[in-house]
């Protein structure tokens, strides 16, 4: 914001521009940053000398939260971690503890949440590269991949009666089958959104301003990516074809076939890039796993875990004990270590939870992509312009409430 | 908690509304340029409510003012943690008179689920909020409600309002310092 | 390209540092290894330029605090990943309250900066020869570790809730 | 716009002005230390010559005298790009813009 | 470094050509694209005066249902309240007394039952939680409101009104009841 | 109001603000004030029909030399203390120096100021304007015009090879 | 100067400066209008019908805001920054020829507030001086943002200059003339110098982008990077001044852009009219041509992404002033072949 420096920046706003080093405070609340966090840019003119980073803005507190939450409320919480991509860490969380509890899940589960979870992808990386286009100057590139982001949360709302903090899904499958609406909705989704997303690629891709701007800019080997722990698309931008779907399938992905699309320098443009083709290739996913969704029930038999339906509960004794059990979080729990990672918006969401048996995790780690590779940004702009570091920072699609836990 | 409206009748003793208040309350309402200080996932519900589908430029609103200096109204969408609420409270200090608070979704109106440590219990202890805006994120059907009856609230203030006693009174609450002088 | 199964990884570690696995499991299918944990950074080292390990990837650090386990109150557990044998690889090292640190990881991998750096911020874990050890995510005046244990989550200010409802008074 | 055919004031006003514009400018050069004010004293200077030339030539009916006038603004321009680019050196050398800084140069 | 996968695919270093480094080709493409828009129908949904059809299984703002006879649904086990994530709910049980079977359906019942909407994240664990198919979630949104207080929404509020029922049933989550 | 007022308003507004750039502490201040005394000598060259170098004298004193200047102390970022004091006995004898030379100008010029007293006329009104100005530089000082451009040419050069960093490392 | 004419001047003033106003403020309101349309949304549409006392809002709005002065900045050129540059928007206007002449209680009233017989180089005296507005606002400021959207402003508007003086020099050439009235009469009917001079006019157009800040030239004030820019500290009407001034601006160089390359107020078939028709048509066809142009430039700011500052320079010096030069020099030989100079 205009001038949120605290006494020292202002004394400091006597340096000169050139020649002398002068220090800019970019954030917390800076437009660019579309969240809260904070870069005090040492530049020269225009070029950024280095740059110290203050994260931790909306840090909530997560992982101590969820030591004082059952796990079925703890679905909720992974909601606003990357909140772009809701359903991916609902889901990855849900699988995380099916696999603690050794939950045999039905292929029908498994394929509808592969569809959800791709939908998911396709929200976030538009709004990943439709930010882009704002913040090279482009405003309507972002009105148009929102429009088709509308219809993502109307296809959430039919499943889970909410549109972007979904808490989709439950713990062994979902809470209710895709609806006719669903299908109908989805089906209108895969026919128009391919042409509306060619659109939107057109105005940007291949248009030179763009590329003048984004090639280049914010750079990183795949050496320092991989130093860094780089995930997701951010690491497949510097040429490393690392993918969880690929490397670990989880929820049959195996099933499909999907490329791994990679760039080459590890620049904005080749992050744009790879996000661009990582939708078409979840749309191609998608449609395979809609054209040979299974039959059968959209849930595990998991009487444990999963709420008996509440006809049951009113008249059977046995449903309503499991149902208090799971409500009250007393269900048993075998104690025990896991890691589970599945490959969210921005990259490798882990979660590792150590279970003691109890009501609780004794401790849930959540690995956040974003914040384990945002610490790379000084060293991604440096000698590079104020511009470029615009554009570096919403090609890196940080996301303040996954950065910051 | 003090509120701007508490302090405030608004047909009451000595704030008559004007037709000159009224035409301006009405200007005013058609103008409200906001500055969003959007921090989590109500940021991005924000950002839905501005694009095609909702379209928060049909109430004159699509010009954002990343400035504090040039906007009207604060839209503070997101949590808001004990280590930011400085900042948002010196933003709010920046901004020029008359100026509302639009607090959107419940992080940001009471803290919601994150009833933490490290997170502010609702910005209503630091600034002065004018409408909430319930929900987490609200739909963007509710944050243009809330948009909405900010436009009420501008419409049927006075304009002597912020220079009158009471206003002082509230900003003293919160130890938010009026900056003489330069007004008017 | 031959991939490794976890006991011939296990038996490759053993064989290079026979006294220093303390304990080793499978839970999930994931070799889980506890090592002392002055060596922590050594064997880390040493893995990840093993020619047949090749562990390249560091996938995270996290902290625990076990308070009920004295001596070995504090566990860092580092979750790393061979991508050439499609292997994940989890090291743990405990520590005692009383000497709360372990060598830094930042030479051996640049990510590992904040992590450690919140894992300090969150347990107090001291990383000797980190660049930078400062709180990340919580203000610099705090003056506790949250994530242990014996510290409430709750913000204390919070008027509007009565705990007798929710069922978890004894947390 | 029609031509005037009257100058206003009397031609030795216009020449009272410019003695007075060049005698302010050689006490700012002299007075200041500042290496930029003192450049824009010399342009003050130079306008000064400027304004007397083309009242003389005005008097004198003769265009010749307004074609130094454009000669003087070419070499002014170019006296200003190349003094500010010395200064932004010797600044950057010496992160000071005081005259005096020059006397360094002595050895 | 070498391939993990044979699926990889390198998308970005396509070469700019000399049609596309002389800029206007680009920018007329997309100057087109905007002027098709332009004359193209306007998607925004007028919110107050029009609305958007909402999801039949929209979680928005709570009511707590009465049956067919008019009775409070409640019990007051509190199951609500402990899988309530954001601990917005809280209530008081009371017994029921003669003559007050055709308020209440259980021999329990709330005498108060408050919902804290500003604190409230709309995720259906109530929902899901309630054995009695009392608290359910709804397609109506919450209003905004100028005052704090005003959130805390009582039993005035949350229990529908017996002449103005409000129709949860399109709600997969409702398994047909059937009495005793 | 007559021409004769506007020009002896203009003349005493163009002396004072050419005093306010001299007197200004503030060096912005000071260009600002030039660029006023610019603005009122080319209103001077307007009442004597210069038409053509009042609006070159804008366009190339007020709207590239002055910007430039503007410019440079933008990127300095001076401030006032930056300013070094001049001493008493400098400013002393800058006045003393200052005024006698003006005195000297004024008797040197003394014969003129008796010719030119009520001379108002213009004798060749068109002899400032475009065509004629053309028709001089082009045909007469066509050579010393070309040498000017090379002049240009050589300011350019040198400017951008002066003001060109060489490669320093910043740590 | 006879009385009459002073008070059809300053009619003519006064009109042009309430026109000027009025036409930057409903721009406002079509750019926001445009912008919706092409982002498939509908725009203002609450104040009024269809949102038509948008500007008007916005303006009282904007007079009646705390007006703030930043305790670190310069108040006296804080406020002279935004007056400067709405001047300078404004007076370009004077030497624009808005229609052939009208006439109106027996006089003939030229529809030109001052024939200058330089009247280009007047357009570019002015545009050179419109600089320090945003300069010296930006500086006053005592922002790092600020200062930055200045130094960019400045450095890009005199780099751009350049071009554009060079290429309007073609145009000179063409017609043999400084004033801009000889310039639109020579291009009587459909004879308009753009068919001679596409590539001037190109350059000239980009040209104006940039000296109007606008997009892709937007750096200035480009709300990602800076923020707000030069105008970040400014609330109230002195923030109103800058937006006006660059909406005046732009209806003006739409209309210098005009009369230059689309033959100013002339229209194919003048001469069948004559009289006050036609000068009532030839306004017409004129504002119908500045219309066009803003509607351009402003479908250009939605549509594509902006410079960064070196490839701004870069366009600027290495592509713009050469093809200038080598048209200017082309247009030079051509010219000269016809006068039988050569």
């Amino acid at each position: 914001m205009s001038e949120l420096k605290t006494k020292e920046a202002f004394a400091q706003s006597s340096e000169t521009i050139d020649g002398n080093i002068a220090t800019i405070n970019f954030g917390p609340t800076h437009p660019s940053t579309h969240g809260i966090f904070q870069n005090v840019l040492k530049v020269d003119g225009e070029k950024i000398i280095s740059s110290e980073q203050t994260v931790g803005y909306i840090h909530r507190a997560f992982e101590k939260l969820s030591e004082r939450r059952p796990y079925n409320q703890i679905t909720p919480i992974t909601d606003r971690l990357n909140y772009c991509s809701s359903p991916i860490n609902n889901m990855g969380w849900e699988m995380t503890v099916e696999k603690l509890i050794g939950a045999e899940i039905p292929k029908r589960v498994q394929y509808m949440r592969v569809i959800i979870m791709e939908l998911a992808r396709i929200a976030d990386h538009l709004i990943c590269n439709s930010v882009i286009g704002v913040d090279a100057g482009a405003l309507t590139s972002f009105f148009y991949p929102f429009t088709e982001r509308e219809k993502i949360y109307e296809l959430y709302e039919e499943i889970c009666g909410a549109r972007l903090t979904t808490n989709i899904g439950r713990i062994g499958g979902f809470e209710r089958d895709f609806t006719p609406a669903f299908h109908t909705k989805l089906q209108s989704f895969l026919k128009t959104f391919p042409k509306a997303f060619e659109e939107f690629d057109s105005m940007l891709a291949r248009n030179r301003i763009f590329m003048d701007r984004t090639k280049g800019a914010g750079p990183i080997s795949a050496e320092r990516a991989l130093a860094y722990s780089f995930s997701g698309p951010n690491l497949r931008a510097t040429g490393v074809d690392y993918d969880v779907r690929a490397m670990h399938p989880y929820s049959s992905y195996e099933d499909f076939d999907f490329i791994i699309p990679v760039g080459v320098n590890g620049d904005t443009y080749d992050r744009f890039m790879v996000r661009q083709e990582e939708i078409r290739q979840s749309i191609r996913i998608i449609e395979q796993a809609y054209n040979n969704l299974p039959e059968g029930s959209y849930k595990a038999d998991l009487p444990d875990f999963y709420l008996p339906a509440k006809a049951d509960v009113y008249n059977n004794m046995e449903a309503l004990i499991y149902h208090f059990k799971i409500v009250m979080g007393e269900t048993e729990i075998p104690p025990g270590e896991v890691y589970h990672s599945v490959e969210g918006g921005n990259g490798e969401l882990g979660f590792y939870l150590i279970s003691d048996g109890g009501r609780t995790p004794y401790r849930l780690q959540f690995r956040r992509p974003c914040f384990i590779y945002y610490q790379a940004y000084p060293e991604m702009i440096s000698g590079m312009s104020i511009s470029d570091a615009v554009l570096t920072l919403s090609s890196m699609n940080v996301i303040a409430g996954e950065l910051d836990a | 908690m003090g509120k701007i409206e508490d302090l405030e009748v608004i047909n009451g003793e000595g704030y008559q509304l004007t037709t000159l208040d009224k035409a301006i309350g009405l200007a005013r309402a058609n103008s409200v340029w906001p500055l969003p200080f959007a921090t989590s996932c109500c940021g991005i519900e924000f950002m839905a409510t501005m694009g095609s589908a909702y379209d928060l430029s049909r109430f004159g609103m699509e010009r954002m003012s990343f400035s504090p200096r040039q906007a009207d109204l604060l839209i503070v969408a997101g949590t808001i943690s004990k280590k930011l609420g400085p900042v948002l409270k010196k933003v709010y200090e920046q901004m020029s008179e008359p100026k509302w608070v639009l607090s959107v979704g419940a992080c940001a109106c009471s803290g919601g689920i994150f009833d933490t440590y490290s997170v502010l219990q609702g910005i209503d202890r630091i600034i002065p909020v004018d409408v909430y805006v319930p929900g987490c994120p609200p739909r963007p059907e509710q944050i243009i409600d809330g948009v909405m009856n900010i436009h009420e609230l501008v419409k049927n203030e006075s304009n002597r309002r912020r220079y009158s006693d009471e206003y002082k009174h509230l900003m003293q609450n919160y130890n938010i310092e009026i900056e003489d002088g330069k007004a008017e | 390209m031959e991939k490794l199964n976890n006991e011939a990884i296990l038996n490759l570690i053993q064989e290079a540092f026979p006294n220093d696995v303390l304990f080793h499991e499978e839970p999930y299918g994931l070799l889980t290894i506890e090592v002392t944990a002055t060596k922590g950074h050594e064997i880390i080292e040493w893995l990840k330029n093993h020619e047949v390990l090749s562990v390249n990837y560091l996938t995270n650090i996290a902290g625990v605090h076990y308070p009920e386990d004295a001596g070995r109150e504090y566990a860092v557990v580092y979750q790393l990943h061979s991508w050439k044998n499609q292997t994940r690889l989890r090291l743990k090292c405990y520590l005692s309250k009383d000497a709360l640190s372990i060598a830094s990881l930042v030479d051996v991998f640049a990510g590992a900066n904040w992590m450690e750096r919140e894992t300090y911020d969150f347990f107090g874990i001291d990383f000797l020869g980190h660049p930078d050890l400062r709180r990340i995510l919580n203000e610099d005046s705090m003056d506790y570790f949250p994530m242990r244990k014996e510290y409430h989550l709750e913000d204390a200010t919070r008027e509007d809730k009565d705990d007798r409802y929710f069922g978890r008074n004894n947390l | 716009m029609e031509q005037l055919n009257n100058i206003g004031a009397s031609l030795d006003f216009y020449i009272f002005v410019s003695i007075a514009l060049f005698s302010i400018g050689a006490i700012g050069v002299l007075t200041r230390k500042n290496m930029i004010v003192l450049l824009m004293c010399i342009e003050l200077m130079l306008n000064a010559v400027n304004l007397l030339l083309v009242t003389f030539s005005t008097f004198f009916g003769n265009g010749e005298a307004q074609i130094f006038v454009f000669f003087i603004i070419v070499v002014a321009a170019a006296e200003a790009t190349i003094g500010l680019s010395i200064l932004i050196m010797a600044y950057r050398n010496s992160k000071s813009i005081d005259i005096e800084m020059f006397n360094k140069l002595n050895g | 470094m070498e391939s993990l996968t044979n699926r990889k695919k390198v998308v970005s270093d396509k070469p700019m050509t000399l049609w596309e480094k002389i800029y206007i080709p680009a920018i007329v493409g997309g100057m087109m694209t905007t002027f098709k828009h332009m004359l193209r129908r306007r998607k925004t949904i007028k919110y107050p005066e029009e609305t958007r059809v909402f999801a039949p299984v929209y979680r928005g703002q709570h009511v707590l249902k009465r049956d067919e006879q008019g009775r409070e649904n409640c019990t007051a086990c509190g199951l609500c309240a402990v899988a309530c994530p954001a601990e917005a709910i809280t209530m008081t049980s009371a017994e029921r007394k003669k003559g007050e079977e055709h308020l209440y359906r259980e021999e329990k019942y709330a005498s108060s039952y408050e919902i804290n909407m500003l604190r409230c994240i709309f995720c259906g664990l109530c929902e899901e939680a309630c054995p009695k198919e009392a608290v359910f979630l709804t397609d109506r949104i919450v209003t905004t409101e100028f005052e704090r207080d005003e959130f805390i929404y009582g039993k005035d509020k949350l229990v529908e009104a017996i002449d103005d029922r409000i129709d949860i049933t399109k709600r997969q989550f409702t398994g047909k009841r059937t009495e005793k | 109001m007559s021409l004769q007022m506007i020009s002896v308003i203009l003349g005493s507004l163009t002396i004072a603000s050419a005093l306010m750039v001299v007197l200004s502490k503030h060096p912005i201040r000071s260009v600002i004030y030039l660029v006023i005394t610019f603005f009122f000598i080319s209103a001077m060259y307007i009442l004597m029909n210069a038409q053509f170098l009042a609006i070159v004298n804008m366009i190339v004193y007020a709207g590239a030399i002055m910007v430039l200047f503007l410019f440079v102390l933008m990127l300095l970022n001076l401030n006032k203390e930056m300013e070094p004091e001049t001493s008493r006995l400098g400013l002393i004898s800058a006045l003393i120096a200052g005024g006698t030379l003006f005195l000297v100008m004024i008797t040197a010029l003394r014969d003129t100021f008796q010719y030119g007293k009520g001379y108002t006329a213009l004798k060749t009104p068109e002899s400032g304007l475009v065509e004629n100005l053309g028709n001089l530089l082009f045909s007469k000082y066509l050579v010393p015009f070309e040498i000017s451009s090379i002049l240009f040419i050589a300011a350019m050069v040198g400017a951008v090879l002066l003001a060109k960093r060489e490669k320093q490392v910043i740590d | 100067m006879d009385t009459a004419m002073l008070i059809e001047k300053s009619a003519l003033v006064l009109l042009l400066f309430l026109i000027s106003l009025g036409v930057a403020a409903y721009q406002t309101y079509f750019e926001r209008k445009l912008a919706a349309w092409i982002q498939d949304r509908v725009g203002p549409d609450r104040a009024g019908p269809f949102g038509i006392l948008q500007p008007i809002a916005d303006g009282t709005k904007m007079f009646l805001k705390e007006d703030f002065i930043p305790a670190k900045a310069d108040k006296w050129l804080f406020i002279i920054g935004p007056g400067i540059s709405m001047f300078t928007a404004l007076i370009t206007s004077a030497v624009v020829p808005w229609g052939t002449n009208l006439n109106l209680f027996g006089r003939d009233i030229s529809l030109q507030v001052a024939d200058f017989n330089i009247g280009i180089l007047f357009v570019f005296g002015v545009v050179s001086i419109g600089v320090y507005g945003i300069m010296i606002g930006g500086w006053a400021s005592n922002n790092k943002y600020s200062l930055y959207g200045a130094i960019r402003a400045s450095s890009q508007m005199i780099s751009y200059e350049l071009a554009m003086g060079i290429s309007a020099i073609t145009i000179v050439m063409l017609s043999g003339s400084l004033s801009l009235n000889d310039i639109v009469k020579s291009q009587h009917g459909m004879n308009w110098n753009i068919f001679y001079q596409p590539v001037a006019f190109f350059i000239f157009f980009i040209t104006s982008l940039a000296e109007l800040n606008r997009a892709p030239f937007d750096l200035p004030e480009c709300e990602s990077e800076l923020i707000g820019g030069y105008h970040t500290e400014y609330s109230s009407m002195k923030l109103g001044l800058y937006l006006f001034s660059e909406y005046t601006s732009m209806f003006v160089s739409s209309a210098i852009m005009a009369i230059l390359f689309f033959g100013g107020y002339n229209f194919p078939g003048m001469d069948a009219f004559s009289g006050n028709t036609l000068a009532i048509l030839s306004i017409a066809a004129f504002a119908l041509k500045i219309f066009l142009f803003i509607f351009v430039i402003m479908w250009i700011r939605w549509t594509i992404p902006r410079f960064r500052f070196d490839q701004l320079m870069h366009l600027g010096w290495k592509v713009l002033i050469p093809v200038a030069i080598v048209n200017m020099l082309i247009t030079g030989l051509v010219v000269a072949w016809n006068q039988g100079w050569m």
